[in-house]
């Protein structure tokens, strides 16, 4: 029952001039009330699809943390017999008996199509399990491990829930090493671009005058050079010794160092417009200083849109090397990336004979949305109108 | 030749327009003695359009397709070559003067007159000291062959000293001027471009042309795809050029100078319709669809044959093979003229070639990277054409033995190893160098990466540099690189055009490229004496006519180049294959595939066509 | 706000002579030059390039001379209107880019004005019906035409549409109409094939305005004015698209200038794989093979429309907004 | 006089029947700490033709009372039970069973029922022009054309007092002063000629002159189209001038209702007596209030001829360019420890001058110089902002709008913590403060984390004198600071306010229209009028003996709180020609 509420109740009969004021027990309500991010917090929580979201991109990065554990193998592990093999399913019952297990393939060599056939043969039976011992391999790079979540009880046999790529290397496991990349990287630059596009784009709307215009003409600068020759540009200038993740973190990064513009434009465009307003000039006359009010006191009242485009940027950046690739200075092996996985399924070939190269994409989809819609649970429970 | 046949028989769409008056009958259009070439599947039919395709940046196919005819031809079985336009050729017996013997009253695809003025024209076209200039095979050790006009029908070419490659070299395509050279420029087309002889304005053609220079405006309407004005003797002239739209278009000539045993004219197709893409899928999709009648470039990777395969029935086409002719798909070469000294030294180690050679697992590679559709061989002329196939060359450090390797290197001296089990050099550095290749040939980056890890089992630090195909080429330019994978040619008869991998007489000779320098007098370093000795015998194969001797000179190169073992290969293609229509004929089942056969040139492409079925 | 006009006119001038001069660096940046790039394209389709012809091409193409040369000479001639040479195509580079700059800008249009339709519409619906099924549904059809690459999408749709109708989707003619002269025919023929690259580049930017409008609608909704005009009984469509939305385009406003240079580049890798005849694969190839006039001059011509392109954003910003003023 | 306005109104026997019956209304918020119950089970009626006042404490329900009845309650709202009936012509339509967003709903809405909001300065669409947003109900609810609807609007603006009617139509909200904007709303509200009307504190910006005038206008229309009126507002005096009835609600319930005679004569409700009670109190000075301080109390601003220019651009060009004298070489001094009130027609420059002291709007001319503690000239109108920034701890202001002046995504803590943040405080003790300024204006501590649109106007008020009070100023520029609090809080606040003033001595520019609160709190005034201060001098003599002519009609037409004594009818207005 609200502490006002009560005071109604109580002050009933109590009618001294007095009764405006609140009564003395209701200022340990002090107590009571929550601070911003607790009150977002309970707001969030009631936002069921947004929690549910978050829980996805939470595994999905405790995923990409525990790739080595949780892929059946290393992902650029070849396998010559393995070209291209289609993916197989879990049986759990072998003649009635309890047996997880997945079919072996009936392999065989097509000279003139020049590739390997595969036949799921009932006799091979592969039996799977979980944690199952397996080649050690570094976790983490901390200590070694012999165990794997999921596999062939036997190491060596052939497992693939996602099917193989053209070198017989298990997709699945190249999609959950793939999020590593393309969940961190990626978003690094998004952070980057979004810090300097509501910084300069406060400062540009919130100044205007020669302020403005400067940050315009750089962003004009900026924007007028489209980013394909900028990438190949910056592509060629990189030394060739730098490792391919080194390369592409500095490409991302310096695509982020581009990518700010439109976004600044935006909030530019709102400070422009939000600037006259009383509640500004108040907390001018509260003595904040200019950053506080441009980040405290005017981006909040955008941060919808910043949101949204947040979660827009991203998958534009995962599939930046996408393009990247296309363009032959992306992400290079060993490293893998969902990015670079969608690029090997960017032929004829892959679409027709081998569809489950585009489960990547899936992963992309998946991760987007999630975001989204984890970026919409966040986005109304900073919202004061939305219930 | 033999005696032709009178001519007979015309396509219908000429037919009608001599009817019409439009244009003069056959007997007029012909030479005297029109060349007769038939077709592999008897006389054709008349009608129907060749659907194929072309790439937008250097497009070689149309080249070997509508615009290969040339003075000569190599023989469809590419044991040699034939006069094409001219009725014969006939050469001295040390090779410094040919007697080219031109066909009477033949005619250039606008009615004009083609006779010897041309080829001065064109003799003075290279001439000049800035247009186009002499092409390679006019070039004797001693100098440019010299053209005179004997009489309307007849020229002779005299050079300094002998020259050997003259036929062949205009059997050859290149794309720059190339065997088409003595034809590329219609006198009385091409006049009015040329300072010396323009009537008109040049100036003002020039400005319209939006070139700055009367040079650069007759270079370009040279360009027989860029201009469809320009005159040809080829059997299908282009009516759309290149760049105008997304397709080149080619219609029949009716001057062309060709006939088949019955006496009917040739092509028997009406026009060639290339699709000018910037992506090889477009093409494939194409393919698939049917919508391509012939093709064997762009598509014909072995990673799309499966997807063709698949299709077969919908797309209506059969597979024809190409013999391959690669000397190597994956050639390593090791920079043995690297800038860094020590880097040098060891590259130049042939124990430590031979070493790694053996650390390879060929078979591994091929099973995975061309589903066992290859062989392990060295980078070598192949089996299959025995006058130069040299065994050793072949087949030396080609078997997978890491014992051996080891050992071999430990010999070698590299006994020392960090930390991490890597091999030291005498100065204490990490035994190792980087590959580098292109990013547009998949199988390169992924078998690099699996010699990176043949190569790191044997405790050398490699690196694989995947780049595009650009920074390739001006690292290795710049001899910037330590080792370079490419695929070569040469390894059947062109291996007496481009023997790259064993002479470094071509600028892809990434083993020597400074050699390659000095060797045209372009700086570069004096290169030690086994190479000198290399480059002697090639200039002997280029300056000798008897053939045994020529082949004789190769097969010292080859095995020297054995001793010498610059490159080490990996493995060659036991088959390619190109694409043609169920409805076209003419096509031979089998022809060599490599690009300096030109194929399918020499198989006679106006002597394909279409059977009632077709469109 | 003339006066301004004329200042920002001004400013063009340093901004586009700095913008050329880095984009023409850029263009340069990769290492090698249009020959090398020209040769090894050659030999990646197998040709060969003999060390004779490599000679005979460095003079033909008057390559050498240092990047600041050529940059001025360059710019010297634009200045005169004229852009200069381009090697790929061994044309005049206007030649290049009028033959497309026509269907390049009608596709632009045509995904655009999809784009818009779709999107405005639907980010106002799930602004308004906030986590409707609708909303769910339109959300996640337009993420996934944004995860899906154009490539790959524009490859299924192809091999789809040839699996399914056994015939190929190139293009945007069928061969009939390839070289035909105008007509009612061809144009209609035209529109057949449009749709395909309109859907594709469409799908891909569809979510972003859906998402954007949708949010920033729902931050104007619950302004005490709109309110007010709910109290005068204004009907909830008018009342929105008059006083909410207006207010939400800001952002989109603050952008809108730049799809005009959008228009004529068009969507590079789409136009690739659809093989259509669209200035944004000569853009790229240009760059690949170093043809640096060609590159250079449209980048130009790309960067005058992006500032113009600004200046009509904060122009239409003033108008949208009357409290802003750049004085 | 009231008489005079009676006999205006046509006596047919439809008269006085009910148009709208509330009947047992309750309207809950549900909040994180609970269910509030902002209106319960309130009933009352109003008459054709005649007015219905409802007073009440701040935040006791009136607003949301009116909001229910056109189905406007904000979220979390909602309306628990309670019938709320329209009588039309033919028949009775129970609005409480509408949809909100039926089109029954807003068939009603605007052409039968139309409302003036509380705070009409953010209620107006910022990027729409005045005439355009008014014409639009004309649009909607009438068949006038174009050109027609134009020329209402500019009637309607004119019969509100809006100054050059012809200009001000196509101007903007943000260029329209806060009473205008007001009574740009009250236009808006009477366009389409209501059945009811809802008027939410309709005159709280309004300088009495005006102010009568609109009361005028409203007596006009209900006397010749039989307009009932429902009538929010705290002025008991205007209560007295213009009700019928008057019902008065405490805390969210209807504690007492009659005929106006009855409350303000015989009320029964203990609040009630203590609003009539208060009422009376600020009819004259503050006991509590500190000797005014002599003419040589050192002074701590010093204003000369400060005047502001508005160049309002016209089309997307400017072409043509409205200028507008806001100020004109306003000078006055302000003492340690004083208050100077200002007060003026709406419209006549107040809040400019009060903005310009604080460079919030830059000046065009003159300047203005501040005393520090130490007692050192400081040129305000010279200061960048780094040095402004210094002294916005010591200088602090009140804003004229409430509502657009508290940032709408913070919660009140954060709004009143603020410059106690920036001052360096600590979380602990910002919050221990704040709960302290919430208790002293009289806001119970858990509305904390509540944002600031949850809130009623007084209350947002009350916020907006909080955070002006937290960093212990010397000086503040007070505009309307209590226009929209109810007497009794209205005069609790002003004490507060003295209480803290005689702690220490703290200095107020204070910007007022309500000239009983001006003399309860001032030592001095400044009257204004047309960006002119056209006297200045001691409160009581001003009032007493006022020189200017338009201060004596601005007197002059000061409603009294006394039902008995109504005299609106007996002012005389201010016209140039009369003037000397
Ligand atoms: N949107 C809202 N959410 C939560 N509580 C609200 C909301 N709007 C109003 N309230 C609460 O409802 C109560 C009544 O508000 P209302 O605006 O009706 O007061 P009021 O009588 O108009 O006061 P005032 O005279 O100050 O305007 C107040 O306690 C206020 O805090
Ligand atoms: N931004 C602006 N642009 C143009 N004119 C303006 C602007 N702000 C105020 N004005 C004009 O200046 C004059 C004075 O405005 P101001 O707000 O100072 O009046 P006021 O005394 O505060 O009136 P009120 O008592 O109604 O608030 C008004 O005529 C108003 O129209
Ligand atoms: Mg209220
Ligand atoms: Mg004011």
């Amino acid at each position: 029952m609200s502490a006002q509420h009560e005071a109604a109740a109580r002050d009933e009969h109590d009618w001294s001039v007095e009764a405006w004021r609140p009564a003395p027990d209701q200022r340990t309500a002090a107590s009571a009330t929550a601070s911003q991010w607790r009150l977002m917090w309970w707001k969030f929580r009631r936002h069921r699809l947004a929690m549910v979201s978050g829980v996805v991109v939470i595994v999905i990065y405790l995923l990409a943390l525990f790739a080595d554990f949780v892929a059946p193998v290393d992902p650029n592990l070849t396998s010559t017999r393995h070209t291209y093999a289609p993916p197989q399913s879990i049986g759990l019952f072998v003649d009635g008996a309890w047996l997880p297990h997945v079919n072996g393939y009936k392999v065989e060599i097509d000279p003139i199509a020049v590739r390997r056939t595969f036949v799921e043969d009932p006799e091979k039976i592969v039996p799977i399990g979980l944690f199952v011992r397996s080649e050690p391999y570094e976790f983490l790079g901390l200590f070694t491990l012999h165990t794997r979540l999921i596999g062939p009880l036997e190491p060596g046999q052939p497992f693939y829930l996602l099917g193989a790529d053209r070198l017989g290397r298990d997709v699945l496991s190249r999609i959950l090493h793939g999020a590593r990349v393309s969940m961190s990287i990626g978003l690094v630059g998004v952070a980057v671009s979004l810090g300097l596009g509501v910084l300069l784009g406060g400062i540009s709307g919130y100044h205007g005058g020669w302020v403005d215009d400067a940050v315009q003409r750089l962003i004009e600068l900026l924007k007028a050079i489209p980013t394909i020759p900028l990438w190949m540009g910056l592509a060629a200038a990189i030394p060739a010794t730098w490792s391919p993740l080194t390369v592409y973190f500095a490409i991302t990064v310096l695509i982020s160092l581009i990518g700010w513009t439109s976004l600044a434009r935006e909030v530019r465009g709102r400070f422009l417009s939000m600037k006259s307003e009383d509640f500004v000039t108040a907390a001018r006359l509260d003595r904040a200083s200019e950053l506080r009010v441009i980040m405290r006191h005017m981006a909040p009242s955008f941060v919808s849109h910043i949101i949204a485009t947040l979660t827009l940027a991203i998958p534009a950046m995962i599939l930046a090397e996408t393009a990247l690739s296309f363009l032959g200075i992306g992400l290079r092996a060993p490293v893998v990336s969902w990015g670079v996985l969608l690029q090997e399924a960017q032929n004829v070939r892959a679409v027709a004979t081998a569809p489950w190269l585009l489960t990547p994409g899936l992963a992309v989809v998946i991760a987007v949305l999630s975001l989204n819609f984890l970026g919409d649970g966040l986005r109304d429970a900073a919202d004061p109108y939305a219930d | 030749g033999q005696s032709s046949p009178t001519p007979s028989g015309e396509a219908p769409m000429l037919a009608e327009r001599v009817a019409a008056g439009g244009l003069a009958p056959l007997a007029d259009r012909l030479p005297e003695s029109p060349r007769v070439v038939d077709s592999v599947d008897g006389i054709g039919r008349y009608g129907g359009t060749w659907r194929t395709g072309a790439r937008e940046a250097a497009p070689t196919w149309p080249l070997r397709t509508i615009t290969y005819d040339h003075m000569t031809h190599w023989t469809p079985d590419w044991s040699g070559t034939v006069a094409n336009i001219p009725e014969s050729i006939e050469v001295n017996e040390d090779a410094t003067v040919y007697t080219i013997d031109l066909r009477e009253g033949m005619r250039w695809s606008d009615g004009e007159a083609f006779d010897a003025d041309d080829l001065m024209f064109a003799y003075e076209v290279w001439g000049h000291p800035d247009l186009a200039g002499f092409p390679e095979w006019m070039m004797s050790t001693e100098g440019p062959g010299v053209v005179e006009k004997v009489d309307a029908g007849t020229v002779t070419v005299t050079f300094p000293s002998p020259n050997a490659t003259f036929m062949d070299g205009m059997a050859q395509v290149t794309t720059v001027i190339g065997g088409d050279a003595f034809t590329k420029y219609p006198a009385h087309y091409m006049r009015r471009f040329h300072e010396d002889h323009a009537e008109g304005d040049l100036d003002a053609q020039v400005a319209d042309a939006g070139v700055s220079t009367w040079q650069e405006l007759f270079t370009l309407r040279s360009d027989t795809l860029l201009n469809p004005d320009k005159p040809t003797l080829n059997a299908w002239v282009v009516t759309q050029p290149l760049g105008e739209g997304s397709r080149i278009v080619a219609e029949r000539n009716p001057y062309y100078w060709k006939i088949d045993s019955a006496g009917n004219q040739l092509p028997y197709i009406d026009r060639v319709v290339f699709e000018v893409v910037q992506d090889p899928q477009v093409l494939l999709l194409k393919a698939l669809a049917g919508e391509i009648d012939m093709i064997a470039t762009l598509i014909n990777e072995p990673e799309n044959k499966a997807v063709l395969f698949d299709n077969q029935e919908r797309g209506n086409y059969r597979f024809f093979d190409m013999t391959p002719s690669d000397a190597n798909l994956l050639n390593f070469a090791f920079n043995q003229m690297h800038k860094d000294q020590a880097m040098r030294e060891l590259l130049r180690d042939k124990q430590f070639r031979a070493a790694l050679s053996h650390g390879i697992d060929r078979q591994e590679i091929i099973d995975l990277i061309f589903i066992g559709q290859a062989m392990p061989l060295q980078t070598a002329v192949l089996p299959s054409y025995p006058q130069l196939h040299d065994e050793r060359l072949a087949t030396q450090y080609l078997e997978y033995d890491p014992d051996l390797a080891n050992e071999m290197l430990d010999e070698a001296g590299y006994t020392e190893r960090d930390a991490e089990g890597f091999r030291l050099r005498e100065d204490g550095e990490r035994l190792g160098f980087a590959i580098l290749t292109r990013a547009d040939k998949a199988f390169m980056a992924d078998a690099g990466q699996m010699m990176v890890e043949h190569w790191q089992n044997l405790g050398v630090d490699v690196r694989l540099d995947v780049v595009d195909r650009n920074l390739v080429r001006s690292r290795k330019n710049a001899n910037d690189h330590d080792v370079i994978v490419e695929d070569f040619p040469g390894g059947a008869r062109d291996a007496l055009l481009r023997p790259t991998p064993w002479v470094p007489m071509h600028h892809n000779a990434a083993y020597g490229i400074p050699w390659y320098d000095w060797h045209r007098g372009e700086g570069g370093e004096e290169p030690p004496a086994n190479i000198i000795r290399q480059f002697e015998l090639w200039d002997q194969v280029n300056a000798t006519a008897d053939t045994e001797q020529r082949l004789e000179a190769m097969r010292q190169i080859l095995e020297n180049a054995a001793d010498d073992f610059y490159n080490i290969g990996v493995a060659v293609p036991l088959s390619q294959y190109g694409i043609v229509s169920n409805a076209m004929r003419g096509v031979p089942e089998t022809m060599s595939g490599s690009y300096w056969f030109a194929p399918p040139g020499p198989t006679n492409p106006p002597t394909y066509w279409f059977a009632e079925s077709a469109n | 706000m003339l006066a301004y006009v004329a200042r920002r006119l001004l400013y063009m001038i340093p901004t586009l002579f700095l913008i050329s001069l880095v984009s023409f660096a850029i263009v340069q940046l990769p290492p090698g030059d249009f020959l090398d790039s020209y040769i090894s394209t050659l030999e990646a389709a197998g040709g060969d390039v003999s060390s004779r012809e490599v000679e005979l091409l460095r003079a033909r193409y008057a390559l050498d001379g240092s990047v600041f040369e050529q940059y001025f000479a360059w710019m010297g001639n634009v200045l005169q209107g004229d852009f200069g040479w381009s090697f790929m195509y061994q044309r005049p580079v206007e030649d290049v880019l009028w033959g497309r700059v026509g269907l390049t800008f009608l596709i632009s249009l045509a995904s655009m004005l999809f784009v818009y339709v779709v999107a405005f519409p639907i980010g106002v619906y799930s602004a308004v019906r906030k986590y409707s099924v609708g909303d769910y549904a339109f959300t996640f059809l337009g993420f996934l035409g944004l995860a899906v690459p154009n490539f790959l999408l524009a490859l299924v749709l192809m091999y789809v549409s040839l699996t399914v109708f056994g015939q190929s989707v190139g293009g945007l003619f069928s061969p009939e109409f390839q070289d035909a002269p105008w007509s009612w025919a061809k144009l209609w023929d035209l529109l057949a094939h449009l749709w395909i690259p309109v859907a594709i580049i469409g799908t891909a930017s569809t979510a972003g305005l859906i998402r954007v409008m949708r949010a920033n609608l729902l931050d104007e909704l619950s302004k005490p004015y709109v309110e007010t005009a709910r109290a005068k009984g204004l009907s909830e469509r008018r009342l929105l698209l008059k006083y909410p939305v207006r207010l939400a385009l800001n952002p989109f406003v603050s952008q809108v200038g730049w799809e005009l240079p959008a228009l004529i580049s068009g969507a590079a890798i789409t136009s690739i794989v659809l093989n259509l005849p669209t200035t944004g694969p000569v853009l790229l190839t240009a760059l690949k093979s170093q043809d640096m006039y060609l590159a250079g001059s449209f980048i130009l011509i790309l960067s005058v429309l992006t500032v113009i392109g600004t200046l009509i954003s904060d122009l239409l910003l003033a108008w949208l907004d009357p409290r802003i003023t750049y004085e | 006089m009231i008489d005079a306005v009676c006999q205006g109104r046509p006596m047919h026997d439809r008269e006085d029947d009910p148009v709208l019956e509330v009947r047992g209304l309750s309207t809950t918020f549900d909040l994180r700490t609970g269910p509030l119950h902002a209106v319960r089970d309130a009933s009352f009626t109003v008459r054709r033709g005649r007015t219905l006042c409802i007073v009440g404490e701040s935040g006791s329900g009136k607003s949301v009372a009116a909001r229910s009845i056109l189905r406007i309650v904000p979220s979390p709202g909602r309306i628990e039970a309670g019938r709320i009936l329209l009588h039309g012509v033919d028949r009775t339509t129970d609005l409480a069973t509408l949809d909100a967003r039926s089109p029954a709903m807003r068939a009603i809405r605007g052409a039968r029922i139309s409302m003036i909001f509380q705070e009409p300065m953010s209620s107006l669409s910022p990027v729409h022009r005045i005439g355009n947003q008014i014409a639009e109900s004309l649009q909607l609810h009438t068949a006038l054309d174009k050109p027609a609807r134009r020329a209402r609007v500019i009637e309607l603006l004119r019969q509100v007092e809006i100054p050059e009617p012809e200009e001000a139509v196509d101007r903007y909200p943000f260029e329209y002063s806060g009473g205008m904007r007001q009574r740009a709303m009250i236009a808006m509200a009477l366009a389409c000629e209501p059945d009811v009307l809802i008027a939410d504190e309709p005159t709280t910006a309004l300088d009495v002159t005006t102010q009568a005038e609109i009361l005028d206008l409203i007596a006009r229309l209900q006397a010749d189209r039989g307009m009932g009126v429902m009538f929010i507002t705290h002025d008991m005096g205007v209560v007295a001038e213009i009700a019928d009835e008057v019902c008065v609600m405490f805390r969210g319930e209807v504690v007492e209702s009659g005929p106006v005679d009855g409350i303000f004569h015989a009320a029964k409700h203990p609040y009630t007596r203590m609003l009539i009670g208060s009422a009376a109190k600020l009819e004259n000075r503050a006991a509590a209030k500190p000797p005014a301080p002599g003419a040589d109390a050192p002074p701590i601003l010093v204003v000369e001829c400060l005047s502001k220019r508005f160049r309002a651009k016209k089309g997307l060009f400017g072409r043509r360019a409205v200028v507008t004298d806001a100020v004109r070489d306003a000078s006055l001094t302000l003492r340690r420890g004083e208050t100077l009130g200002v007060v003026g027609e709406s419209g006549s420059g107040k809040t400019t001058l009060g903005r310009m002291v604080l460079r919030v709007i830059e000046p065009s001319g003159g300047r203005a110089t501040y005393f520090d503690a130490a007692g050192t000239a400081v040129e305000l109108t010279a200061l960048d902002r780094k040095g402004l920034r210094r002294l916005y701890g010591e200088m602090r202001m009140i804003f004229q709008d409430p509502m657009s002046s508290l940032n709408p995504r913070m919660t009140v803590e954060q709004v009143i913590g603020e410059p106690l943040r920036n001052d360096g405080w600590r979380q602990r003790a910002i919050q221990d403060r704040v709960a302290e300024l919430l208790d002293l204006v009289g806001l119970p501590v858990d509305v904390m984390e509540r944002y600031p649109h949850a809130f009623s106007g007084g209350q947002r008020q009350r916020i907006g004198i909080a955070r002006a009070l937290a960093p212990e100023p010397r000086l503040i520029v007070a505009d309307e600071a209590t226009s929209a609090l109810d007497v009794s809080l209205r005069a609790q606040v002003l004490d507060l306010l003295l209480d803290i003033q005689r702690r220490m001595d703290l200095s107020f520019l204070f910007i007022s229209h309500d000239i009983s609160v001006i003399r309860y709190f001032c030592d001095r005034v400044a009257v204004m009028r047309k960006g002119e201060i056209v006297e200045l001098g001691p409160v009581d003599r001003v009032c007493e003996a006022p020189e200017h002519p338009y201060t004596r009609a601005l007197l002059s037409a000061v409603p009294r709180p006394d039902p008995r004594a109504r005299r609106l009818g007996a002012r005389h207005r201010y016209v140039e020609e009369v003037a000397s």
